[in-house]
Order: structure tokens, then C-alpha cells, then sequence
């Protein structure tokens, strides 16, 4: 049971992890990354680094997040729109 | 045991400290900022000169921080040749910042010109602990305090050409902090330990070899990143020809000389020499890159137009000198490569701040422009022939006496090949000193280049170049001062 | 190309390592089985005084190293405000403020309301970090968090209101002054620096005050990695252009 | 035994409720439609998880926690679900119609 949870986090982290990669809307780039820094948060529990969890859960997905989304809107959305 | 033993602590720590609190002064009296900044670097570079013949007799000076021992503790762990390179970075950094006071008020204003020197003086204790501290974590934490720094240092101007190269800086220098940090965790997992000293017991008898083996690829890897190793150097020419000249003195000088420490720190102190035939082969390569790098920085450099390039492409060369010492396992390679450190620090640190003054004076970058230049700022085109001859080695600079060691090491170590290079090496580095003092020398000035008011530069930046050239000259003659200290220091290593 | 390459050998190189870590979970595994992990786990509680071991290694054996992370946090606002330069004071505009849509009052309300409990979740954090897993950190992120949401829906006039310039001005180096003041503590009473005690001085009262030390650490590390947040969260928000002044 | 049975209940409502409501957000054609299954999951599937986790812990310290994250969810979901429809409205985001019977596009 433990195990096929664990196993189901790792897919979904390097599922996630490259679609965040492979995403041309760098905002959806950005929103897969936090869905990333979420089950990455998820993986520390089971860890049993719960410090890890909080810190990961509040820095990776919530303030890395907008930081990026600032970023974003502040620059070009898409990646094709670089000379 | 007298107070001494807490100045380590105190060299590294004093300037982050007064980092933090530097914005106070900033917002109280923004003039005192720069002369405010000195402070904490004198007195790490004061406490350096009093740690002289402090190091006790089994080789170091350990520091248990908040009193737990070593293994469960972190530990500072000075010995010899990390207190010669903490002497190093605090003369460097305390030139630089004096160059800096006159140099960056034109290029940054405002309250970035507090950031500035914020970001210096963290820059400045994080080579520091960079290079004290004695546990690999510790380290990744002082390699992040400088990779930050720098990184924004190099963009300062927030011109666009300076966000592109720290940008590019980022994206290598990101990387090699993962790689490193995945090391450590390796090298962790493997041992159960993060003490450097604790590490070399554990790793000698450790049944995880493949894990170590990687780890030290890593380590290689990350830490080549940040000194610009031959096959990673891509960042470096950018970054250090388009960040104000302190920074690129700094930079240059200081931190891909301090990124190689630590590689010869992580060889030599954590995984003591290699005890398998991996570990040999991995410095072999390292070897092979390191005199390509020679010959590759030496024929980028003759192919610039721009000084502060050339000079970046000579530090990729340089860099690569200082490996090959490493890789030749003898003592005198490494006591060559040390000095070279030494040598390179100043010459670099002083080419970099005369490329400053020609910026500051008159706005020339190009090589073309220097022709003729003698006639109005003789002082900085001393300084820079002076640092140019111990670049090409000639015999009475520390560049002759490092360049020495270094052959004889080679020589010592069988590997022939090297000597070549080295040689070649410095014929490159012949072909692009003496390009320049000749045209700052022998030829003549364009037209209307070199007319007009303005003279050689203010004494406050004349000072630092002219410190740092006499350095080269003065380790060069009194060599004997240092030479056989380190030597001791290296057999005792090896 | 290069790169794929290169990521290709990192790949293979990675899952080598992997494939020859010492088991997880193995008792005998080195990380398991050293003297240091003993220590911390048998001493940790009565030599630090924390309840929770994580807090006492953090804070306590591995001072130096989180004095350290502290330093890079403030040394990304440094650099931050060196590339983005920090928002003027008393007039600032951002572009929340502009955006087509003006959240509604049924946001406003909830985020008023919510946001205090947040905070409150935070000081929590932040208190209980030596006996129940948090921290400094952990804490001050989430308040970062909570005033990145009051911002987004109140935009940045309203919030630098609330936090104005001058609170966070001097509190964004919190963090690494209580460390250095605590590690000066140390050494004044005669220990090394950072050593969370006053072994000569303090006698019976040891315990308290090293768990008071700890938890002054930890709020400093709060405040200052909150307010460190908050003002790279304003300073990359605002706008060059002002439309909107505050008196 | 009783108190097992009914939590599994719960949890197993709660779960289908998630599943549905994430096939909705997947399936639905604009913003408003998915709108819809997105806020069941939290309100619904959420709640009828965090039931079956009440009574499963029964009469303890765990249960305030839990009823003060179901309030929270209720309120925070109800809100984010009122402000991208308000945003999505506001912003001019076209409502997915039928076109004789050719599907336009996912609403953008």
C-alpha cells in the first residue's frame, strides 16, 4: 500500500515536472510547477519530514507561485512571442 | 589557546553581519556607505595578519561553532593554505572596494549604490567561510551567499547587455549549485557524515564506491561551473567583461580561484587522493580539460577586440594553469598552484581595475583605443605592464615563481605533455600582454583620442592598481617568504 | 542537442547512483547506523532543549548552517532591490490595481477575514517550531503567503499600507542580527560563538533560557524571512509609472 | 466496526465526487461549465472526505481540527469559484454555444 502510493507520487512528480518543461504558456508552465511543488510537499510527509512539507507547501506552491506569475505578467506570456 | 582561536569565526562572520547592516547607514547618511563598508573587511583582513604563525603545529586551526564537536557540529578549519587564501580575499576584496567608491557612483545611483556594497561585503565574507569552513554543507551554504551575490553584482548596472550576461551566469550557475547540493546528499547517504576530516575516515572505508565516485563528478562538475572550467566557461567572458571592473576584479581575482580551492579542498581534504582508479581517471580528464584550456583562453584572448574580454578570455586560461598544478599530485604542482592563485588574484585583480581606469577616464573598452595611451594616464599603463609581465611570467613577478612550481611539478609528475602546454601558454599570454603595452607604449595616439583636460585617474583609484602590481613584483622577489611554508603544507597534505 | 546529451549522461549518471544507494529504510545504512545521527536523535532532546529534534539540529548543532540560509535569503533581497530597485515610498502603483476586473466585495470580505487567521496559523508556526515540527522558515513563508493574497486582491497600494516601508526596512534583517546577537551571547559567556548558552553564568536556569534563545532565533528568522518575502513581492510588483500617490 | 463501515462510505462518496468533478473539468468545453464540477469536488467531495474522517477519529482533538478545515474549505472554495466566474464574465470570456451540433472550440 505505502509503496504503491509512494510509486504513484514519483510518476506523478516526473510527469509533472516535465510537462512544466514542455509547456509552451509559461503561465501553465508556472501552474504545473506548483501542482509539482504540491505532490513534492505530499512526498516530504511521507518522508516524515514534516518541516520539509510546510516549508515546500507555503514557499513551492504558494509563494514561488505568484512571484512567478508577477514575473510573467510583467514580461510576454509565450514563449514563441521572442524574436 | 588564546582568543585567536574565535577570529576565524569572526573573519567570515563580521561581514555578513555588517552587510545586514549596512542599509541603516545607507538610509542615515548615504555618503558614509562606502567608507562604512571598508570597516568589516579591515578588520578581517586585520585579524587575518594577526592569525599569521598562529596555526598551530598539527597543520589547522578548528573552530567548534556553538561548542558541539566536530562531527555533530560544524567546524571552521583553517589550516595553512586556506588562511593564505583567506589573506588573499581579504587584500583583494578591501582594493576592489576602495577602487569601488569613486568608480561605481557613475555607473549606479541611488539606492542601488547601498545594494552594491550589501552585495559586496556578502560576497566578500562568503569567500571567506568559502573557504574556513571544514563541513560540505556549510560550504554549499557559503557557494549559494556567493553565487547570489555575484550573480546580481554582474547585473548591477541593469543596463540590458548586464542582465543578459548574469542572466546566462544564472543558468549555468544554477545547475552546478544543484549538482553540488545532490553531491553532498550523495556523499551523505554513502557516509552518514557532513565533517570534512570525518568524511575522509568514513570514506576510506566505505562500502558505497560508485555513490562516492558520482558525488565526486558532481562535486567536479558544480564547482568547475563556477570556475569556469574549460568545457564550462561559457558564462565567464560575458560576466566579467560587462560587470562594473571592481566586480570583474572580484570575480576574476577571487571567485573562480576560491571555486577551485574547493575542488582541490574536496580532492585533497574529503576524498584524500584517489584511492581508486576512478577517482584518477576523473582528475585525468579534469587534466586534459584544464590544458585545453590553457591553449583554448590563450587563443580567445589574442582574438579579442574588447580589453575587459581579453582579459576574461586570459582568466579562462589562467584557470586552467591553476588545474594543471592540482592535477600533477606533487607538491610542487600544487605549491605552483596555490602561488598561481596568489599571482593570478593580483594580476587579475589589478588588469581588470586599469581596464576600470581607461573606462572611468575616458570611456575606451577597445584594445584599438589604448594606442598612444601612456602619454596621458602613465601611471595606470605601468600598472598594467607590471601585471602583464607577471601574467606572462617573466622572472622577477610572483607569475615567474608560480609558473616555476607549476612546470616542476609537471615535471616531477611525468606528464611531459603539460610542460608543453604550459609553455605554450605562456607564449599565448606573451602574444596578448605585449600586443597591448606595445600599443600603449610604442604606438601613436589617434587623433584627438588622448587630448583634452582629463589626466590619469584620481589617487584613489590609482592606489589599489598600483598596490596590487607592486604585490606581483614583491611576492615574485621575497617568493622565499611563502614558498617553503607551503611546500611543508602540501606534503603534509599529500 | 549538447544539452540533451548532457542531460542524458546526467540521467544515466543519476540513476547509477540511485540504483547503488544504500537501501531506504535500511537499519544498517550508514546514515542510519553513524555516531552522528545517534547522538541527535538519543541526546538531541536534553542537550538542545527541544522537543522536536529537526528544530534542535536546525537551530541548535547546525547553527552556523542555517545563520547561513539566513543570509542568502537576505542576499536575494539584495539582489533583487539591486536589479528592481525598491518602491518608492508613499507612491506606489502596481498593476493589480489596473487590471480589468476589480475584485468584488465577496473576495475582499473573505480575504479580510481569512488573512488574520493565517497569520495567526504563522505566529503558531513560528512559536511552536521547538516542539512540534515549523519553524522560522515555515513560518515566516506563510505570512510572505498570506500578504502575497492580501495583495493580489487589494492590490499594492492598500497592502504597503499595511506594511508600510518603514516597518519592513528595519526588520528585513532580523533574522541574521538575533543569530549573530545569540552567537555573541554565547561567546560573551565563554563559550564558542553560537553556543546557545551561558555555560558559566546560568547554572540551574540553563534549560529555560536555551529554549528562550531558541525561540528568539526563530522569530527572528520569521519576521525577517516574512519581510524579506514581502518586499521582493512589492518590489516586483510595482510600476515605474505613478498614477496613483499616497499622501 | 459500525463506525468503520460508515466512514468508508464517506470517504468512498467523497473520492467519487472528486473523480467526477476532475472528468467535468477535463470535459467541459468553457470556463463557466468547468466551473461547475470544479467547485463539487471541494464543496461535495471535500466535505463528504473530511465527514468520513470525523467519524472515523470520533470524539476527539482531531475533530475540531477537522470541522475548522471544512469551514475553511467551504469559505475559500465558494470564494475562488465566485471570482474566476466573476473575472471570467467581466473579462469578456465567451460562452461555449452549440453550433449545429459542431462543438466551438474550447471556450478561451
Amino acid at each position: 500500500m505505502g509503496t504503491a502510493l509512494n510509486l504513484t507520487f514519483i510518476v506523478l512528480l516526473v510527469v509533472t515536472a516535465l510537462l512544466a518543461v514542455l509547456a509552451r504558456d509559461l503561465l501553465a508552465a508556472v501552474i504545473i510547477f506548483s501542482a509539482y511543488s504540491l505532490i513534492m510537499a505530499l512526498m516530504w510527509q511521507r518522508l516524515q519530514a514534516p518541516d520539509l512539507a510546510l516549508t515546500e507547501a507555503a514557499v513551492g506552491a504558494g509563494v514561488t507561485t505568484v512571484l512567478f506569475v508577477v514575473a510573467i505578467f510583467k514580461t510576454r506570456r509565450r514563449e514563441e512571442e521572442e524574436e | 589557546m588564546g582568543a585567536y582561536r574565535h577570529f576565524p569565526v569572526f573573519m567570515v562572520t563580521v561581514p555578513l553581519v555588517c552587510a545586514v547592516l549596512l542599509p541603516f547607514l545607507g538610509y542615515l547618511r548615504q555618503k558614509w556607505v562606502p567608507w562604512a563598508a571598508m570597516l568589516p573587511l579591515a578588520f578581517s583582513s586585520v585579524l587575518g595578519l594577526l592569525l599569521i604563525g598562529k596555526i598551530p603545529a598539527e597543520g589547522y586551526l578548528g573552530y567548534e561553532l556553538g561548542g558541539w564537536p566536530p562531527p555533530w557540529g560544524i567546524e571552521l578549519r583553517v589550516d595553512r593554505v586556506g588562511h593564505f587564501l583567506m589573506l588573499i580575499v581579504c587584500g583583494i576584496t578591501l582594493l576592489a572596494l576602495a577602487f569601488s567608491r569613486r568608480y561605481i557612483s557613475r555607473e549606479v545611483s541611488g539606492g542601488r549604490l547601498t545594494a552594491y556594497y550589501v552585495l559586496f561585503l556578502l560576497m566578500s565574507g562568503a569567500m571567506l567561510g568559502f573557504v574556513a569552513t571544514g563541513d560540505v554543507f556549510n560550504l554549499f551554504v557559503f557557494m549559494e551567499i556567493l553565487a547570489l551575490s555575484s550573480y546580481a553584482l554582474v547585473a548591477i548596472t541593469g543596463n540590458r547587455n548586464a542582465v543578459r550576461a548574469a542572466f546566462k551566469y544564472v543558468l549555468m550557475g544554477a545547475p552546478s549549485s544543484i549538482m553540488v547540493l545532490l553531491a553532498i546528499g550523495f556523499i551523505y547517504s554513502a557516509t552518514g557524515t557532513l565533517n570534512m576530516a570525518d568524511l575522509t575516515l568514513r570514506i576510506a572505508d566505505s562500502r558505497y564506491s560508485e555513490v562516492l565516485i558520482v558525488a565526486y563528478i558532481l562535486f567536479v562538475i558544480g564547482f568547475g561551473v563556477k570556475a569556469a572550467l574549460f568545457p564550462l566557461h561559457m558564462w565567464l567572458p560575458d560576466a566579467h567583461s560587462i560587470a562594473p571592473s571592481p566586480i570583474s576584479a572580484l570575480l576574476s581575482g577571487l571567485l573562480v580561484e576560491v571555486s577551485t580551492f574547493a575542488i582541490f579542498r574536496i580532492t585533497f581534504s574529503v576524498f584524500s587522493m584517489g584511492s581508486s582508479g576512478l577517482f584518477a581517471s576523473t582528475l585525468d580528464a579534469v587534466g586534459i580539460f584544464a590544458a585545453a584550456a590553457v591553449l583554448y583562453g590563450g587563443i580567445m584572448a589574442i582574438l579579442q577586440k574588447d580589453l575587459k574580454m581579453m582579459i576574461a578570455y586570459s582568466t579562462v586560461s589562467h584557470i586552467g594553469y591553476i588545474f594543471l598544478g592540482i592535477t600533477a599530485m606533487t607538491a610542487e604542482g600544487l605549491t605552483g598552484a596555490m602561488y598561481h592563485m596568489l599571482d593570478h588574484g593580483l594580476a587579475k585583480a589589478c588588469l581588470f581595475l586599469c581596464a576600470g581606469n581607461f573606462i572611468f577616464v575616458k570611456g575606451y573598452r577597445r584594445i584599438e583605443d589604448l594606442k598612444g595611451a601612456w602619454r596621458q594616464m602613465p601611471w595606470t599603463c605601468f600598472a598594467f605592464a607590471l601585471a602583464s609581465i607577471s601574467v606572462v611570467a617573466i622572472p622577477p613577478t610572483a607569475g615567474f615563481i608560480s609558473k616555476w612550481y607549476l612546470i616542476l611539478g609537471n615535471i616531477k609528475g611525468g606528464n611531459y605533455a603539460y610542460v608543453v602546454v604550459l609553455l605554450v601558454g605562456a607564449i599565448l599570454a606573451a602574444v596578448y600582454c605585449f600586443r597591448i603595452i606595445y600599443y600603449m607604449f610604442f604606438q601613436p595616439g589617434k587623433e584627438g583620442a588622448w587630448e583634452g583636460e582629463s589626466r590619469d585617474a584620481a589617487p584613489s583609484m590609482l592606489a589599489p592598481v598600483w598596490v596590487l602590481s607592486l604585490g606581483t613584483l614583491f611576492f615574485g622577489i621575497l617568493s622565499y617568504l611563502l614558498i617553503p611554508s607551503l611546500l611543508d603544507a602540501m606534503n603534509f597534505l599529500l | 542537442m549538447i544539452s540533451l546529451v548532457f542531460i542524458a549522461a546526467l540521467f544515466a549518471l543519476l540513476l547509477y547512483v540511485v540504483a547503488n544507494m544504500p537501501p531506504m529504510g535500511d537499519p544498517d545504512n550508514p546514515t542510519n547506523s553513524s555516531e552522528v545521527i545517534e547522538r541527535y536523535l538519543e541526546k538531541g532532546g536534553e542537550e538542545t532543549h527541544a522537543d522536536n529534534v529537526v528544530t534542535g539540529i536546525i537551530i541548535n548543532y547546525r547553527g552556523y548552517d542555517t545563520m547561513g540560509e539566513v543570509t542568502v535569503i537576505f542576499c536575494a533581497l539584495a539582489a533583487v532591490l539591486a536589479v528592481l530597485g525598491r518602491e518608492r515610498r508613499g507612491r506606489i502603483y502596481a498593476y493589480v490595481d489596473r487590471s480589468r476586473v476589480p475584485s468584488s466585495v465577496i473576495v475582499r470580505t473573505m480575504v479580510a477575514l481569512l488573512v488574520p487567521f493565517i497569520i495567526l496559523f504563522s505566529v503558531y508556526t513560528i512559536l511552536h517550531g521547538e516542539i512540534s515540527p515549523g519553524g522560522g522558515f515555515q513560518g515566516g513563508a506563510i505570512v510572505g503567503g498570506s500578504m502575497i493574497v492580501f495583495t493580489t486582491i487589494f492590490g499594492l497600494l492598500e497592502s504597503s499600507q499595511r506594511i508600510p516601508q518603514r516597518l519592513r526596512f528595519p526588520l528585513e534583517g532580523s533574522a541574521v542580527i538575533t543569530f549573530f546577537a545569540v552567537g555573541a551571547l554565547g561567546l560573551a559567556g565563554g563559550g564558542n560563538f553560537l553556543t546557545f548558552a551561558w555555560p558559566e553564568i546560568a547554572g540551574n536556569l540553563q534549560p529555560s533560557l536555551v529554549v528562550w534563545l531558541t525561540v528568539l532565533v526563530e522569530t527572528g528568522i520569521g519576521l525577517g524571512g516574512a519581510m524579506v518575502l514581502i518586499s521582493i513581492l512589492f518590489s516586483m510588483i510595482r510600476e515605474e509609472e505613478e498614477i496613483a500617490v499616497v499622501p | 466496526m459500525v463506525q468503520d463501515i460508515v466512514a468508508g462510505a464517506f470517504c468512498c462518496v467523497g473520492t467519487f465526487f472528486f473523480l467526477v468533478g476532475t472528468t467535468g473539468l477535463i470535459r467541459m468545453p468553457d470556463v463557466f461549465s468547468r466551473l461547475h464540477p470544479s467547485t463539487k469536488c471541494d464543496t461535495l467531495g471535500a466535505c463528504s472526505l473530511i465527514v468520513g474522517m470525523a467519524v472515523y477519529s470520533g470524539w476527539s482533538w482531531e475533530l475540531l481540527k477537522l470541522i475548522i478545515i471544512a469551514c475553511f474549505v467551504l469559505l475559500s472554495s465558494a470564494t475562488c469559484g465566485h471570482a474566476i466566474g466573476r473575472s471570467a464574465l467581466r473579462g469578456d470570456i465567451k460562452c461555449w454555444r452549440r453550433k449545429n451540433g459542431v462543438e466551438d472550440g474550447h471556450g478561451t
